[in-house]
């Protein structure tokens, strides 16, 4: 017998997370973000949120969303620009906001998944971002130690997926998405297209079931561009 | 003087033959239109893809395939998808060969700061810092001075640094510097119809000219 | 007494619903025979396989496909494969609900040891120390006594160890015994026909009988 | 213009490895070992080999072909069962063996290949392999510090493969290909089908082409199977 985590939708996805959790989303840019929690998590009016993303989407899509219903209390992230609704919040006071190299970012994910309790990283050595951090020399190099990150929830998605949870991506859109999606302790999925075990080649899965505890096939993706550029 | 376009077309003449190279946003990304026919090279982008191609045309456009940049992009034959962790692990194992990236400042041990001025919102550092953390080569596209005729090229940064002696080159609108490992800005090139003295005055960390300065040449 | 397949019909009952289960070397292969029908259950091999389905027929064989015991396997439909580094990484990020091994000798507070012994060729602990590191639930397979009559389970290990306070669960031809966090074997169930007395007899380590001590169900 | 990394042959691709370097063999068991670059190891004859690799292959096949000749001064494996030569070579003290966790082989690599310099692993802790080793407590639970491999070269097989490096395996032949490929001063790849670029989804991809220096497409590949294990 299969472990199936199908679940209905994006509401029922996320019906559990509360106020003050710490959510992990996946994307970059709006480039493989999770548009149909996010909707569902603006309808929830969720309060009080930690967010580690890579950005903080735009004034009125992505994490934008949340911003505007002020449900983000910090962002964990290596790049906010494109919102003016974050800089009024951050200026004011309202918002929260760690910055920390995309690689960190990306590590600290991948640490949680691979159940590393640190690693490791020459990025941001000689910067402000080393206040305050361990720093270790390996062979005539200095390192920081950054820690794994720990979340409540992982949100991502991905453009296939079984309802064991096996994962495929497309594109660019795979960024965060995996390693979030290995190191949430609850891993929400939403996919594109939702299929049977079976249908997916066992050598193509990206992010296997294991780490996937709901998936559900999402619906009115938008997949909006920000910067659509056109060759000349 | 240079403008944008003859910089990145100075910057290109760096590239060497079969070597993997990411373009930061700018002037960088520029750079890509003028690699030579003869010269195989893979641009790396750090949100997921080798083997970046130009912009799509508007029947190729594609939500799902953009640059670091968030710019849509095509891929070349022979690309390849990955994941963040793996494309800052690459950086990171200094398996690409060249970094090109913009700077507000570069001071002359080589000190690289260009993400956050104090007192203006802050956007974050992206990537730029784990880049030029393990870069085996850094080149720098930079204006030589601010609007207010201030060198960039500085002992010392004073801005925020984005990493420490990393730099390796430089291209501005004046001319082509090392940064020598034992530090100082040593003069390569002159931009066409620049003299050297133009370069002395715009250059306040240490300027090291040796013998007769070439004027850059394009091809 | 039980024999090893009666071992692995009786460690099949602890299997939960909806769990990723790693079986290793021996009685616990055989454990995957004994999945009741209406619990859903995904094998891990840790050479990089979640969903191994049962040993193939003569035309499914592929060199390409083995198990951790470097058998010839089968996948089941939603199966999955990686790389050692991800299964490894799901093993320490314990992704896998239950670990199902043997041993050579387990003590009371939970050690075990089942990869080396002095004076004897030693091939190496493979797979083993990652996963009695990380599993979540640890159930161990094994012979109460050794072939002269003497304890496996012990106050403390004199095998050189593989994990410390690891093991939850052990699964002998004598009984069923729980390894308490506070150390102690505590007497879960006697095989059929056993007695207290015998399973007294064979074990050195703390054993706690508290109450009757009823003989195991198969069903 | 593309990158090009074929090479010929085996023969080639392994001209340069000297006496007395660190090599890295992918493959668990006998599959997904690189039998072209072995067979021509054999021939070259060269020695006093450090070589990391999870097993050693059987008496007259994989690594065991190698210790047939002596080539091995040193192996550093998991598990080194099933060869009688491996064993009478240590007992002899003609052969250095230095055996590590499974996992933590797999991440010694990993960590190569992502430029960590070290990585914490629980794989260990209380056993002889922490013996000389720096233990570290996260949150409650200790670790051990274990650091990255550094190895000459990496010779790994792949199922298919373009002339770029890109890498795609079948299988549980994945196993510790991917990683070595990734940690190897100098790559090298044999592959069943070496393909033009383009040929391969680059969405497949499991190891991209920056992390080879050399791919070429073997020939005659025996595949041997250690233990068929048939269906009763």
């Amino acid at each position: 017998m299969m472990i199936n985590k199908e679940v209905k939708n994006a509401e029922e996805a996320i019906v559990d997370i509360k106020d003050g959790q710490t959510i992990m989303l996946g994307g970059f840019g709006l480039c493989g973000i999770p548009e149909n929690c996010i909707a569902a998590l603006v309808k929830k009016g969720v309060t009080n949120l930690t967010c580690i993303s890579n950005n903080a989407g735009v004034d009125d899509f992505g994490i934008g969303l949340m911003l505007q219903q002020r449900q983000v209390k910090k962002m964990i992230a290596s790049y906010v620009g494109e919102n003016a609704e974050f800089e009024r919040q951050l200026l004011s006071g309202e918002l929260d906001v760690e910055l920390i190299p995309q690689g960190t970012l990306a590590f600290r994910c991948m640490a949680a998944g691979y159940g590393m309790p640190a690693i490791f990283t020459p990025a941001g050595i000689g910067t402000e971002v080393a206040i305050g951090k361990e720093v270790r020399n390996f062979n005539g190099k200095d390192y920081l130690l950054e820690t794994a990150f720990n979340a409540d929830f992982a949100i991502v998605k991905a453009w296939k997926g079984d309802i064991t949870g096996n994962l495929i991506f497309k594109g660019t859109s795979r960024n965060f998405n995996t390693m979030m999606a290995m190191a949430g302790k609850i891993t929400i999925a939403e996919v594109e297209e939702l299929v049977e075990p079976g249908e997916l080649d066992p050598n193509q899965i990206h992010v296997p079931g294991v780490y996937i505890h709901r998936i559900f096939q999402g619906s009115n993706y938008e997949k909006r561009i920000e910067k659509k550029t056109i060759s000349k | 003087m240079l403008d944008k376009e003859a910089i990145a077309k100075r910057i290109a003449k760096e590239i060497q033959h079969n070597s993997y190279v990411n373009l930061g946003i700018g002037i960088p990304t520029l750079v890509a239109n003028y690699i030579p026919k003869n010269i195989a090279v893979c641009f790396q982008s750090e949100n997921g893809l080798l083997g970046m191609g130009p912009f799509p045309t508007e029947a190729e456009v594609d939500a799902d395939l953009i640059n670091a940049g968030k710019q849509t992009i095509t891929m070349l034959p022979g690309a390849s998808l990955f994941d963040s962790a793996m494309s800052f692990g690459m950086i990171h194992a200094q398996k690409i060969d060249l970094t090109i990236l913009g700077a507000m400042e570069v001071s002359e041990n080589g000190d690289i700061a260009n993400w956050k001025i104090p007192g203006k919102m802050v956007k974050g550092m992206g990537g730029a810092m784990d880049l030029v953390a393990s870069a085996k080569n850094i080149i720098v596209a930079m204006q030589h001075v601010n609007k207010d005729g201030e060198s960039k090229l500085l002992p010392n940064c004073t801005l925020p640094l984005t990493g420490i002696r990393c730099v390796k080159k430089i291209v501005t609108e004046l001319a082509v510097l090392a940064v020598l490992p034992e530090g100082g800005f040593k003069l390569l090139e002159r931009a066409p119809g620049v003299s050297v003295d133009t370069i002395k005055k715009a250059t306040l960390g240490k300027l090291i000219i040796e013998g007769e300065i070439p004027e850059m040449a394009f091809d």
